[in-house]
Order: structure tokens, then C-alpha cells, then sequence
């Protein structure tokens, strides 16, 4: 079905259409009350449509996205698993909702309980001593996560000015790091595409304030010396962050907290669930050894018995990093999951997204080029060294896995893999879907050798087809004018 | 309840495939003694109907229901169309990652660049981002963008900005050797311009101001721009309700450098602090240094319109510790919330709502005012919320009220010591005359009791 | 975007996978209860998939239909408008979806008080005296209907024979005359479209019950000579039926009930918004003038005050003619529809169908035969005659339309048009949307001549190809069988 | 609130086009004198906040929250999983019309299609239709089937048939000759074999039965199909309960022709009695006097599958008055609720569904038949629904109970007066075993006051 393009709300807006109406005021009117405050002008072109406008606009839009709801997302890193029904549910009723922040604790309990629960559970599962549910997404959690370190060794005597991160890490960590007031250095992988030891011992020292590590790393394969390097990291008293992002292949299998790591973040909208939204909201509660607790972000959720307070007595809190408590509905979800999984629900979700992960990696390592061997969990990072042969890039096989209805990987990250394709289907899919993607990139492999065209004019069956992303950067609208 | 989808028959097929014999022979990578031994201690698995128990029952514990509320400062009750709701739990909205891939991902797109519109239309601007965390972490930003424009490091913070704002700033700078300066209000409950004037100099890198500021009352912002620019720093303007928007003279057209706030106000519910929606928007010669993710119009092979996540070199994935801002995930849903709110409201729509904020509020102000006992400590103009200063403790006033099931506002005692006795009261148009009535009988009552 | 056609669920069942879990049974479990009773053994074949099966079975398959909200719908007689979003949410409401129909009315006075409401509304706007809700839909509007005339009939004396239908009317209406036991005689429409007084006349007498009148009729004319037909059978002492599934056109502006009419049905989910579902539930309440009342089926609901029952005491009622209420949740919406317009929205509503409705005919009636050229309200019957000739029938010009992205009109009727294509916008269309049905039909008059086959093999940009009718019904495949 | 989508220009322009002066004109076609020459009176228009609000406090007036429930009789409590909402609610779904337009309807037509499927899978028969009303109305359009086919008019209809069902058959074959026949139960609360052999003979056209009948009591279907077998009646089936279809051996191998009755009991909440969902399902050499809608399978021009709706000619747009019923609008949303509900509860669900059901009703039956004073009037098996004969009034043990926010269940007095002090009780799934124990308890306590 070729659609037509759906217009801007702007173009289809026209004098004195209503899609809203108040209520009439029903307090005595007072128009002075503006006499002496900087009132606007009418804004000129604000949209003006009916009800039924919208919901066409909206529908018809939603229409032009792909979603998991709709197909298997191997999009790598993203953990792109179903999000249950229910928890959307729970996340709407009324007294969660309509919540104020700032309401005394006495009549908010049962949003207390919900995160101290939740934090309960993120402790059992990582093996961490106490969690803040402050930070919106991963990256602020990492950010988070920096300056808990920084103010632990500034409370030891120096902050320190360095921090340590893989070559293959995601483009937040160095970012995260460096909004920490730290310089960044990078640590090689070697060839199992984990760190590298040696390379590690040869850059730490008393100056380097941590390491980044993200396990299972973007690569997907486990960092088997985590423990070894953790210690190499301690010995010269720095901490180790780890980048929980991935998290979605060790649950119920092995512990963050048993493998020295002292400060971890998790992505709730990636191993718990919860939705993303096309790019949020999120959240990325932050995890920390018990020597790291102090600085935690106030206000923390304490109970005495079966009541639950807020407290901002931590004298050495790094302070707030959000307006109120973070994401507190996408908390409801994430704990709506974790109790509907239980114990075995979580291990097998990991063993199973690890299951369908290795499936489609032994379905295809004929077709698409492995740059790293070792036994990977959760997802796996191919590249387009093959096709490249019939100047085929990631690019093209990407759109025209569009074409093939399903989505395709990641492929802006690890830097280490040229032209990557970082493929993690999660535990969600069923064979059938899997087949699907299996079948699609066997299709394109075929297709480059064969015909190479229909892969660069890729996409052909879409929305819209290929789109120039130089143009939009060199001559930039991003915003409508008439 | 569990959520997957392959059979044992499933199973068997794809182990014979990798050549394993069992999923977890596909962990032998983690050393054994890595592994946890046991099971988790969690809770066993519950099922739909025992989750949807289970959180009725937690939600009976909260008790809010039960109250009408005047609480604001920062988070505001109002209205939110039934099509909102609906629209945005659309699955094709609610399931999809961030769009990186545009061909698929032209719904939000296009809502981003739309979204993107409105808030320049809003707030006199010429770029705005698909958007930042909340308010007070957008505040945040805008602060290290201005320091990275003028590479300048102090930072001139009014005490009417929201005191949460104000720790997040302290918490996102205190690493970067920035230079946070608080400025004192006057008597109107504005920025005192003989302090600003004091602190204000050519090392200062930004000048904040919230209007409708924390107090309720609004600030001149234009003068304050003029006055940081005649020192070369940059004027930036906080907004934390965002329904003023439609009343209130744009920022940008008050000399605002940078406009940043949160944009809860717009069809997204209390939620108990979040998720809400930062926003940002700024003029065109600060794009470089601009934070997070922006929609694009561009044309596609047969020359048709589309939209692209565009100017990501500023981003984190391609420049790293360089990037502009470490934003990655940020709140795409909230946005579309945003979008459809406004949308529906249109142009009219937008300017009744600030204007029965404004009326009803200082109704309730002059209500207020009105009883023997009550005073109001700021002379300056309100819009939504307001100071009053009682005889009688906060604490003592707010117990009485709570009896009768109202939630008075919020007591400025943590924040500022120095406003004994003092609550801040918000209104908003879901309140009716006849709560606002109640709210001020029972409120004499207890002052005269 | 070619779709890729989507399974049958049962073609994705596997054994074993699992959409949902009950909590474990709570009592002692007693396996001997069935030890007498007849159970059934497996059943072969049910389906087995996960949710996330079913969520993006359901998702993809709702994207195979066209629907109001995602463009116009000029589906003549249909009453295709708008349904506003705030009535789907207030008939959610905990309240009301969770009573039971054999509440005590003391626990229940809401939902009674809501029936009740609405009763009154919709006397007031047709002029009426008294409503029932227990009609299903229209059709079953119309058997309630002329089971009341006989009722009534039988009660003077004699139930009679006939019941006088025009040839332009609905099927539903000779089939429900049917099912309460009258023969139809069909009267003849005249030359402008209105029903035949000559021919009523001649066909009316003492053997006839009723004469069932559509108004405004299936061609979109008022029947400006209702009260002479009514008196014309009246006289005869025969009984006036207005089908009402056109109200549409009439709210606020005339009332059935000032015309003559003695029984009515109206269509809740056309004029009162509605939705249809894809094929319902509907509404169809009947309302009767004074003499008719004692017939009406029971329960009835009564009010002292503020206190409403439900009352069972009418002897002479035709007794029941749905397990409860009939559509409680219709109802709802229905009311808060009415509320919402208020008397000025409903009769801007007519006003703005008749509007766009005279906006289509004057922008088509070149390229499209109107058999009729009286003037018409909210609705127009085009035919395909002038395509004819190019070998085009509407079956072809409604394939085609279908390809640029608008909703085909109604073609089954009404019989005396050949080839009909009655249209009907509604009122909630935005001039945009009636332009782009225009200019569709434009642009198919112009290919019927210029380019015929693109029309005869339309529609080519569908979720499926033109499908074949008359297999499906010769060799019919009604159920999935492995 | 209003909902056209016309600006005033726009309106200008149509009437230039359509050559009026005012959408009044275009009314000129109706005489004068039937005008209506007032406004209608009727509440002024209320804006979306007030009619929330106004419908909130309708729902308040009901005071149905407060209580645990054991009603049935036709209309039953049970869990509803959140993704069936979440579909069903989905715009696609609920704005179009009925599929006559096969290309752009697939997802109504698949559907459809799947429910048949469903339902002959559940019932044991081979052809099934898109929905009836309600089980009332379908099973009065089962007893007109049954006539159509052996042109017969004596119907036997049980007494313990649901007595609304019974009703609804009179009104419906009232005008048409048909020739009703009720036939008692017996002490196991079956219907009476003794006295169905009375009754039937060789005029009989149809037998109905329903299982579990009024009083939850499983009847002998097989018998009975057999008995009316024999002389040459139809056996019709009818199910108001169809949960139980997860276990009980189905209608189609239990001897019947038609099966029908209602399936409310698959995802589709209470609402007060409706929309409910009428099925209908029957063996294929009855098709052709098959009543509704039909979905068929067909393929495209291109060879692919595809759905239509098919054999029309049955139906009252081809046949008009010769039509097998005059159902055109039926309750498609209502079935697709009900096809998400059974294909997420699945094989394994649905069994697992109707075993808790028996089991919990079972559990409650055997408690309350423990307490003195309490007694059984039927010797039959249950599934999940029960009477119970006490020795006081049913109105008092209803009124106590419901003091203790408990309504215990459906008088029989009003349709069955032979059977004093009785009342229907209905156990679900979804009461747990601590609200049956408290049940019990408190009726016990309310017979020994
Ligand atoms: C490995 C890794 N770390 C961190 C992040 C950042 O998380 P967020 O997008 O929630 O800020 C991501 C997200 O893509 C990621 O894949
Ligand atoms: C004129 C007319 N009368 C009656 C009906 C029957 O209404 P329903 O489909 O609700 O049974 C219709 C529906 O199409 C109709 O158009």
C-alpha cells in the first residue's frame, strides 16, 4: 500500500477549527489582571483543527512506524523485548497517576512500597547493596554513576582526573565520564574482543578514578576477566563502573555485585521491559556497593516496619539529578515484570534471549562475516566485510531488511566492527520470527552478489524511500514555517 | 506469567542448530565460579490476574484520591484530553526504539518535528530538541551549554528558581569548576535588581530567570535579558509550568539566549514526579552547542518529504566525550503527549486555558488575602500560584485542612527559612469555584479556630 | 508497502506456548467432580501462541482496515461519523463495565439514571413519547417495532395482514415485517424519489397494518408529504413506522413525532456516534407515541424523584426481546454524545451533513448521474450510468476508490437506482477529506474513459487483490481446518 | 463540544460551490409547517471536562464497587487479560463499518473468520456465524432456524431454560404460529425425561436444552438429542455459561443441531447486561437457513488467500423479506474481544479456566451445603452455578449479606415460585478461596440470627 504522505498539523490548521473546549469560567472575570504583565500576541500559525483531525493525524502517523508490536527489532544493545500489556495497565491506574510529588508521605505509601520494592529486587538480582531510582535513562545513570565515584574518592582525598573506557563501548560512557569533569582514555580489546588486560595494567594507575566496563560487553561476549581486572582497578584504588545495559543475559546467572563491581547502572526499558516510547521514557537506576551508598541522590526511600519515609539526611549525597523521584511510572512497570517472571521467569528470559541470539548467529556466520569468535551471550555483532566485496555496506543491508518487513540491527556502535551489524533478537521471539530475519539477511547475501541495485536503492516497499541525511545536516529545518 | 514464545518443539530444533544440548551450555563463557548457585530471592511468578491485585492493592494505600490538592510548584494538575491518552498508547507509538532507522520510523519523526514547532512557536524560538529528561535536568543543560558558548564559568541562579532546579544545577556543575551565584528576590517576589546588578560582570556566563517564577510571581525577563547581555552573558529563561506559555509574553521575544523548562503541564499526568518532559529551545547561532536529539525535513530518493534525527555529530554516539550532552534515551512518548495536548488545543484552546489559570488563581489569591490573618509577603503579579503568609504554623494549617480532605500547597519552611509561615498555593483550571470557596471557608476556619 | 499477508492464528500455534496463566487453584482440588458429567476431550487444534503472538497478530491485522480514523468513510445510509474519544472513555468506567444486570436497583440507581436520561433526550429530540433500549441494533429496532403496531393492532380487534414498504427501503425493513408475521406489498417511489401517493392510497386498507417510511429516504429526500401519507393511512387505521436511521439530517431541525409517525427507530450508532465496530454492537431504540406505550417490552424504568426501578408491570407488553437492557455501554456513549453537542451542536451537526453532503452532489453531479434531481439532505445517490457506457460499473469506480485512499460508498441499495452509489460524508469531515473524495471520483470518471482497465482491475494498492465473491460462496470455506 | 471540522471559510466556499446562502436553505425541501420552530430542550452543551465529570458521578451513584458479588444467571464475572482491552480498543477495530468492502476490511474479515473457527471448535460444529445479538435473541433465532428446516411448529422448551431466554423466544414466535411447549425438571434439577417423552412427537420441530441449564445443573444433551432424534425434531443446544465449553463435552458431540447461546463469559465485561455476543453454530447441511453474517475464505485476483463476506443471498440486503433472519448490524467487536481472549488463554488456558470454575463453585457448593439450615433442592452436578434452598426468605439472607457487603446471588422466586427460599449462586475463577470462606461464614451467621 503506497501511502500518502501525511501533512504537517500546520498545513491542515484553519481559522477557528477546535479540537478542545474548557469549561466556561466560573469565577467573576478580571481583565486587569494582565495590566501590567508581559502578555503575548496571538501566536501566529499555532495549529487550529478539529478533534477528528488529530486522531486521523496521529493514527495514520502511528500507522508509519515499525514497532515490536508489530515485529521482531534485532536492534543490538536495545533490548528490544515485547512489553507486557498488563504493565501499560497497572502503569494507568488512577491513584499512581494523578500522584503528586510533593504529597506528604502519609497519603503516597503505596508509591513508597513500589520503589523500595523494586529496589529490593534490582539489589537481589544485581548482587548490589542499594539502588536510586533518580536517573531517567542509561546515560544519566551513568553520569550518575561517575560522579558517586568521584565523590567517594574526592571524600578519600582526590578525585582523581581519568577514566578508563573500552574501545567498544557506547558512545554515553565517554560522554557520561566527561560531563563528570574526567578525561577519557580508551582501553584496546583484544583479540577475544574483551578487555585487554595488559592494556588495562599499562593505563591504571593512581590518577585513573575508574573503569567503564559494559558486561556482556557490546560485543556480546561475556568479559570472563572481570574479576581480574576489577582487581587490577582496586589495587590502585579506583572503582569499577559497569555498564548494565545488557543485563538481559546474566539474570538469574551470575551477579554484577559477585564479580567486583562497584557502581553499575540498568536500563528498565531494556532488560525490565518497559517500553521505549520511540526514544524514551526511560530510566536507568543506578546501583552501588556499600561504600558508595552515602553519596547516593537524595531524597532515598527509608521504612521502619511497614512505613515508608523520605529522607534527605545524607550529608554527602551528591545531591538531586531529576525534579522529583525519577520515572516513577515506568518503576510500576519494570516491578510489574519482575513479579510476573519471578526466579525462573528471569533466568529462563536470559537463557532464552541468549538461546535465540546464538540461533541466529550459527543461522548466519555462513552468510555475514564474525570479526571476533568467542562464544557470545545475548546478541552478537556481525559486519559487512562480505559484502563489501560487491560494495554492499551495512547501509544498504539495513534498508533492505525494510523491505523484507523486519527491522534491522544496530549498527552506529562498536567502533571496533567495521561496518557492524549488532543483531540481539531478545527472548520474546518466537522461531517463526526469527526465520523471518534468518531468511531476510540470507535473501540480501544472495541479493548482493546477485543484484546489488535493489540493495542500494533500497528501501523500495516503505513509508518513504531512502532518505538524505546530508541534506537535512547541511541545510538544517527543523521546525515548520509557512 | 511468562513471555515467550517458543515451544519445547522450538527449542529442541534451534539447540540443533547451534549444536548445543541445552541453553545453558550457551553460558559456558562465565567461569563457573561466577555463577550464582542458587535461586533468586525474589518473589515466585505471579500471574496477570494476581499483578493486577497486587497493584490495586498498593494504589489503595495511597490515599490522594481522597483529597482535592492545591499543590504545584513544579508539578500541575490539569486536563487531560481523552484522545491523548488514547492516541499515545497507540503500540506503533509506545513500542518503537528511538528512530534511528527513518524509513521506518516516520511517525515519530514527524511528531518530533512538529513537536520541535510547537515549542518554538511557544517560546519565541528558532530550534527546540525532541526533548530533555524534566525541567530541572534541561536546566542543568542549559547551563553547560552557556558555558560552553562563552566559555565563561560563572553561573547567576535567581533564589525564584525552583529550589529542586537549583540542587540539580549544583549537582550537574560541581564537577566542571562552574561558579553557581545566588541572587536574592525583593519584595515583589522577583529577582531584586540591585543583587543581580551586584553579582553581574563580564565573567558571568548566564543569567537564569523562571517566570512565572517559584513564588508564582512573574518576572521580568526582558529587563533581566537586557541587563546580562549588556555584560556579554546570556540570558536564560526557565519555565516550570508550561501553561503560561499561552499568556505570557514569549522568551524569546523577552531577550532570552535559551529557553528550557518542563512541559508536564501539557497532557501528562502527575505521575508522582515522572516521567515529564524537559524541553529546550534557543536561537539559530547556538545550534553547534545545542543538547539532544533533533528531528530534520529532508526528501528522500524520489524527492519526497521525510524527517531524520539530523546534526547528531553534536551527539555522543558519534563524538563521544566530546558530545554535546550525554543524552541518549530521553522522553520521545512524552513528547508525543505534548503534541497531541497542544494540537487539540489549538490556538484558542491554549490562550482560554492560561487565562482560566490566571483568573482562577487570583480569585483564590484574593479569597484568600481576603481572610483576617492572611497576608500575602509579595507584591508582584501572579499567575497560577501564589505566596500567603498566615499567624499560624503551616504544618498546624495544613493538618487541619487535610482533615477535611484538602491539600493546602506546599510549605516553603525547607527551602526558605526565611518565609515563616508561609504556603504556596497553586490553581488551576480543574479546580471550580465552589472548591476554591470551600478551600477558603475552611482555611478561616482553621486560622480563626 | 506490499504487507505480507498475515497467518491464521491457528497456523502459528505450537504446542506448549501460552498467552496467559491463571493464579493456582486456591481449593482442595477435587478431581472426582466430573466423574459423572460428560467432558470433552482435548480440543484438537485450539490455539497455543504467547502474547506477544497474539498483540502483533491483533495490531497487524487491525492495519488491514480501513476505518473513521484514518479517513473519510462516505458509507451512504451508514451515518459514518466521527466517534469522540471521551465517549469510549466514560463507558470504561470501572463502575459501569463491572455491573451486573441483576444488581438490586438500589445498588445500580447510576446506570438506571443514565437509561433514563437518555429516554428523555430522545423524546425531546423526535418528538416521541417513550423509549425502550432493549432493540439490539436497528434491525431489531424495526422487528420491536411492528411487533408493537401488532401488538396494538391485536388489541382494537384484528393484527391485520400487510405491512407497505417503498422500494427504496433498507432490506432490514421487509425482513423484519416478515419475521413478525406480515406480508409486504411494495409501494412505488414517484418520479421525484418520495414515496407514491397515488400508490399508497391504492394500497391502503383495512388488511394493511402499517407502512414503514424512511425520512429523509435512502435517497437522502425528505418525504415532504409524511403527514398527508400518514393521514392517508391513519384514516385507514393503519399505523406509521419511520425507520430513523437517517435522523442525521433531522436533529433540531423537525421531529418525526410532529409528523405523524407513531413508532420510530433510531440508530444510536449512526446518529448519536456510535461506533460500529466493523458490524456492530449497535443500538437501535424504539420510540412510540402515547397509544402505543402499554406494548413497549419490559423492564421499563420508572422514576419517584430521584429514585429510579425498573418496573415489570405492563400487562400488555410484548414481553422481552433481549436478556437485559439491550447495550447498556451504547447507551453511554450515546448520552455523552448528546451531551457534549448540546441542542445547538446537534442541529450545527445536521446542518454541517446536509452542507457537506450538497457539497459532494454539486461538485460530482457532472461527471455522475443523479437519477433523481430533487433536492437532497444528508446523503445523495450517484450512479454509474454515464461510466456504463465505457463498460464501467460502481462495483469498479468502488474498487478504485479504494486505491486512492477513500472509503467507497454504499452500492447494495437502494434497488431503484442501477448501480447505486449513495454517499453520505457526515458532518465531521474537513473540507480536505470531502476534496479528496471529489477529486477521487474525478480522477475515475476521467480513467473510465481514458485508461478503463486500471479501473476494472482495481483496486492494485490493497492489503489483497480484488477478491472473489462468487468462490467463496460457491465452494464456501467458512471455518480453518489443518 | 462540537465535532466538525469546517472553518467559516471553509463553509463560505461550499455554499459559493453549492450556489446557497446558508446551510438553512438546504433545507428547504421540508415544509415549513414541520419545522421545529424552538430549540430543542435538552441540557446546554457540556465541554469533555464536564462530561467526565458528569458520568463519574453517575458511576458513583452506583454503588456496585463496594461489593463482592455471586451472581450469574446469564451474565458472568471474569477476568479479563489487559491485552484483550488494549486490542479491542484499538481505533482500527472500533471505527469501521461492517466489512462489505472485502479489500479494506482483512482485519474485520480474519477475525471473523477465527472466531468461526473458534466456535466450531468449541461447540463441536462445522459452521459457525460472525454473531448474534445476544444468546437470548440468538436462541429464538435458532427455534425459527429449526422451523425454517422441517417446517414444524411445536418447540419444547425447557423450564430450565434461562427464564429471560424463554421470554424472548415467546415475544419472537408469538406472531408466527409457533407452538410453545414448556417441560418441567426433575428432582435432579435436569429437565424431566418423563415429561419431555410426553411431549414429543412427530410435530415436534424442535427440542431446546440448556447445559449447564438455569440452575447449573449439567443436563443429559446426548439423551435428549436422541430422544428428539427419534422423532425427528431438532436438537438445539443452547450455552449461556461458555466458559464451561473448556470442559463439558461439546453440543455437536452431544447429538445437537444448532448450538447457540451467549459469550459474554469471553472477555466482555458485565456493562450492566450489554453488548453481550450471541453465537450460533450448526451442522453444515443446515447452512443454507443459517441466519448472520458469514465470513469466507476466497483468494484475490493474484491467487492470494483473502477473506469476504459470503452467502449474502441468505441475508435480508439480497432476500429482503425471504431472508433466514433480519439481522444486518450484530456484535463484531464483542467477537473480537472474545477471539484475543481465546487465543491468549489457548489450549492449555481455556481448560485450565473451566477447571476453576467447577472446582471453586463446587468448593462453595459443598460449604454452604454444610451449614445448617442450608440445603440442596437438586441432586444434580454442577459446574459453576448452584441453588440453594435455605430456611428463611431469600430477600433477608440477600439484605443481611449485602450489610456485609456481600450480594449473595438471584432470587428464584419471581420465575420459579414452586421453589420457595431459593436462590442461584454463581462461583467464578476470580473469587478467591478466602471471600468463598467469609461467604460461608457470614450466611451461616445470618441464618442462625
Ligand atoms: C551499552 C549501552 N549503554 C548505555 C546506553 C544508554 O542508555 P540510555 O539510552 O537509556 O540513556 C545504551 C543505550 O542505547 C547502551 O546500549
Ligand atoms: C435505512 C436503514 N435502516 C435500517 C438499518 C438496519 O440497522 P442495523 O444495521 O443497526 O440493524 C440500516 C443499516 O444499515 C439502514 O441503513
Amino acid at each position: 500500500m503506497n501511502m500518502i504522505r501525511e501533512r504537517l498539523i500546520f498545513e491542515i490548521s484553519d481559522k477557528g477549527k477546535k479540537g478542545f473546549t474548557f469549561p466556561e469560567l466560573d469565577v467573576p472575570e478580571k481583565k486587569n489582571l494582565t495590566d501590567s504583565i508581559p502578555v503575548r500576541e496571538d501566536i501566529k500559525d499555532f495549529p487550529q483543527v478539529s478533534e477528528v483531525e488529530v486522531v486521523r493525524h496521529f493514527t495514520r502517523l502511528s500507522q508509519a512506524n515499525y514497532c515490536i508490536d508489530k515485529g521482531i527489532y534485532p536492534l543490538g544493545s536495545c533490548t528490544m523485548k515485547y512489553n507486557p500489556k498488563i504493565n501499560e495497565k497497572v502503569a494507568q491506574i488512577e491513584n499512581f497517576i494523578s500522584a503528586h510529588p510533593c504529597l506528604d508521605t502519609k497519603v503516597c505509601q503505596g508509591n513508597l512500597e513500589i520503589l523500595s520494592e523494586l529496589e529490593d529486587m534490582l539489589i537481589e538480582i544485581t548482587g548490589m547493596k542499594a539502588f536510586t531510582f533518580q536517573p531517567a535513562a542509561g546515560a544519566q545513570g551513568e553520569l550518575v554513576g561517575m560522579m558517586l565515584i568521584r565523590a567517594c574518592l574526592e571524600d578519600r582525598g582526590d578525585p582523581r582526573k581519568f577514566v578508563l573506557i573500552p574501545d567498544s563501548a557506547h558512545g554515553t560512557n565517554p560522554s557520561s565520564a566527561h560531563i563528570c569533569g574526567y578525561k577519557v582514555k580508551e582501553i584496546k580489546s583484544n583479540k577475544s574482543g574483551t578487555v585487554d588486560l595488559e592494556d588495562l595494567r599499562k593505563n591504571m594507575n593512581k590518577d585513573v578514578a575508574a573503569v567503564m566496563i559494559t558486561n556482556p560487553n557490546t560485543l556480546g561476549i561475556f568479559e570472563n576477566q572481570i574479576k581480574e581486572a576489577a582487581e587490577i582497578v582496586h589495587s590502585q584504588g579506583g572503582l569499577v563502573y559497569m555498564d548494565g545495559a545488557n543485563m538481559n543475559a546474566l539474570m538469574g546467572i551470575c551477579r554484577p555485585g559477585d564479580m567486583g563491581v562497584d557502581v553499575i547502572h540498568l536500563n528498565l526499558h531494556k532488560t525490565f521491559s518497559t517500553p521505549h516510547g520511540g526514544g524514551g521514557p526511560g530510566s536507568g537506576p543506578v546501583g552501588v556497593q556499600k561504600g558508595l551508598e552515602p553519596y547516593l541522590p537524595i531524597p532515598r526511600i527509608k521504612h521502619k516496619g511497614s512505613h515508608f519515609s523520605l529522607d534527605e539526611n545524607y550529608p554527602k549525597t551528591i545531591g538531586r539529578v531529576h525534579g522529583f523521584y525519577g520515572h516513577f511510572l515506568v518503576v510500576v512497570k519494570a516491578l510489574a515484570y519482575i513479579l510476573s517472571l519471578g526466579p525462573d521467569g528471569l533466568k529462563e528470559a536470559s537463557e532464552t534471549a541468549v538461546l535465540n541470539s546464538n540461533y541466529i548467529r550459527k543461522s548466519l556466520e555462513k552468510e555475514y562475516h564474525l570479526k571476533y569468535k568467542a562464544p557470545t551471550l545475548h546478541e552478537c555483532v556481525f559486519s559487512d566485510k562480505y559484502q563489501k566485496k560487491h560494495n554492499i555496506s551495512n547501509i544498504d543491508i539495513a534498508k533492505r531488511l525494510i523491505d523484507l518487513k523486519v527491522h534491522p540491527p544496530t549498527m552506529s556502535f562498536p567502533l571496533i566492527v567495521h561496518g557492524a551489524l549488532m543483531t540481539e533478537p531478545t527472548e520474546t521471539e518466537s522461531k517463526a520470527d526469527l526465520d523471518l530475519f534468518i531468511d531476510a539477511m540470507k535473501q540480501i547475501d544472495r541479493e548482493a552478489k546477485e543484484d546489488p541495485d535493489v540493495l542500494k536503492s533500497a528501501p523500495h516497499e516503505s513509508y518513504v524511500r531512502r532518505l538524505d541525511e546530508t541534506k537535512a545536516a547541511r541545510a538544517p529545518r527543523l521546525r515548520w514555517k509557512p | 506469567m511468562s513471555y515467550i514464545s517458543l515451544s519445547q518443539k522450538d527449542k529442541k530444533e534451534m539447540l540443533k542448530v547451534i549444536g548445543a544440548s541445552s541453553p545453558q551450555e550457551l553460558f559456558d563463557s562465565i567461569p563457573d565460579d561466577k555463577k550464582l548457585k542458587r535461586k533468586l530471592k525474589i518473589p515466585k511468578a505471579k500471574t496477570e490476574p494476581e499483578i493486577m491485585e497486587y497493584f490495586n492493592q498498593k494504589a489503595h494505600k495511597n490515599k490522594n484520591n481522597e483529597y482535592i490538592s492545591f499543590q504545584g510548584a513544579g508539578a500541575y494538575q490539569h486536563f487531560i484530553p481523552a484522545a491523548v491518552d488514547y492516541l499515545s498508547s497507540r503500540g506503533e507509538f509506545v513500542s518503537p526504539y528511538t528512530p534511528y532507522q527513518a524509513e521506518v520510523s516516520q511517525g515519530t519523526l514527524q511528531l518530533i518535528f512538529e513537536f520541535q514547532t510547537l515549542i518554538c512557536q511557544l517560546s519565541g524560538m528558532e530550534i527546540s530538541n525532541a526533548s530533555l529528561y524534566d525541567g530541572a535536568s534541561g536546566t542543568a543543560e542549559a547551563v553547560l551549554m552557556a558555558s560552553r558558548i562563552n566559555r565563561k564559568s560563572k553561573i547567576l541562579v535567581p533564589k525564584t528558581l525552583h529550589p529542586h532546579y537549583r540542587e540539580v544545577i549544583k549537582t550537574y556543575t560541581k564537577n566542571l569548576g562552574l561558579d553557581i551565584q545566588e541572587i536574592k528576590y525583593d519584595d515583589s517576589g522577583q529577582i531584586s535588581m540591585t543583587e543581580l546588578k551586584k553579582h553581574l560582570d563580564k565573567e558571568t556566563s548566564a543569567v537564569l530567570c523562571q517566570s512565572p517564577n517559584y513564588f508564582g510571581v512573574i518576572e521580568n525577563l526582558d529587563k533581566i535579558s537586557s541587563l546580562a547581555h549588556e555584560s556579554k552573558a546570556l540570558s536564560i529563561a526557565v519555565v516550570t509550568e508550561a501553561s503560561s506559555l499561552g499568556l505570557l509574553k514569549p522568551p524569546g521575544e523577552q531577550g532570552a539566549d535559551i529557553v528550557t523548562g518542563e512541559a508536564q503541564s501539557f497532557g501528562i499526568p502527575l505521575s508522582f514526579g515522572g516521567p515529564y518532559l524537559g524541553f529546550m529551545a534557543c536561537q539559530k547561532e547556538f545550534l553547534r552547542q545545542f543538547p539532544g536529539r533533533i528531528s530534520g525535513e529532508t526528501k528522500d530518493v524520489n524527492g519526497n518529504q521525510g524527517f531524520v534525527l539530523t546534526l547528531s555529530t553534536r551527539e555522543q554516539h558519534i563524538r563521544r566525550e566530546r558530545a554535546t550532552s550525554n543524552i541518549c534515551t530521553n522522553q520521545a512518548l512524552c513528547a508525543l503527549r505534548a503534541t497531541i495536548f497542544l494540537e487539540l488545543l489549538g490556538k484558542n484552546g491554549l490562550r482560554q486555558w492560561s487565562w482560566q489559570n490566571l483568573q482562577k488563581a487570583n480569585y483564590a489569591y484574593d479569597l484568600l488575602k481576603g481572610i483576617k490573618g492572611v497576608k500575602s509577603p509579595f507584591s508582584g503579579k501572579v499567575y497560577n500560584e501564589f505566596i500567603i503568609q498566615t499567624e499560624k504554623d503551616w504544618a498546624d494549617i495544613e493538618k487541619g485542612l487535610m482533615k477535611k480532605k484538602i491539600i493546602p500547597g506546599i510549605s516553603l519552611e525547607k527551602y526558605y527559612p526565611e518565609l515563616k509561615k508561609c504556603g504556596l498555593v497553586c490553581v488551576t483550571e480543574v479546580s471550580q469555584k465552589q472548591d476554591l470557596d470551600r478551600f477558603a471557608e475552611q482555611f478561616k476556619e482553621i486560622l480563626s479556630a
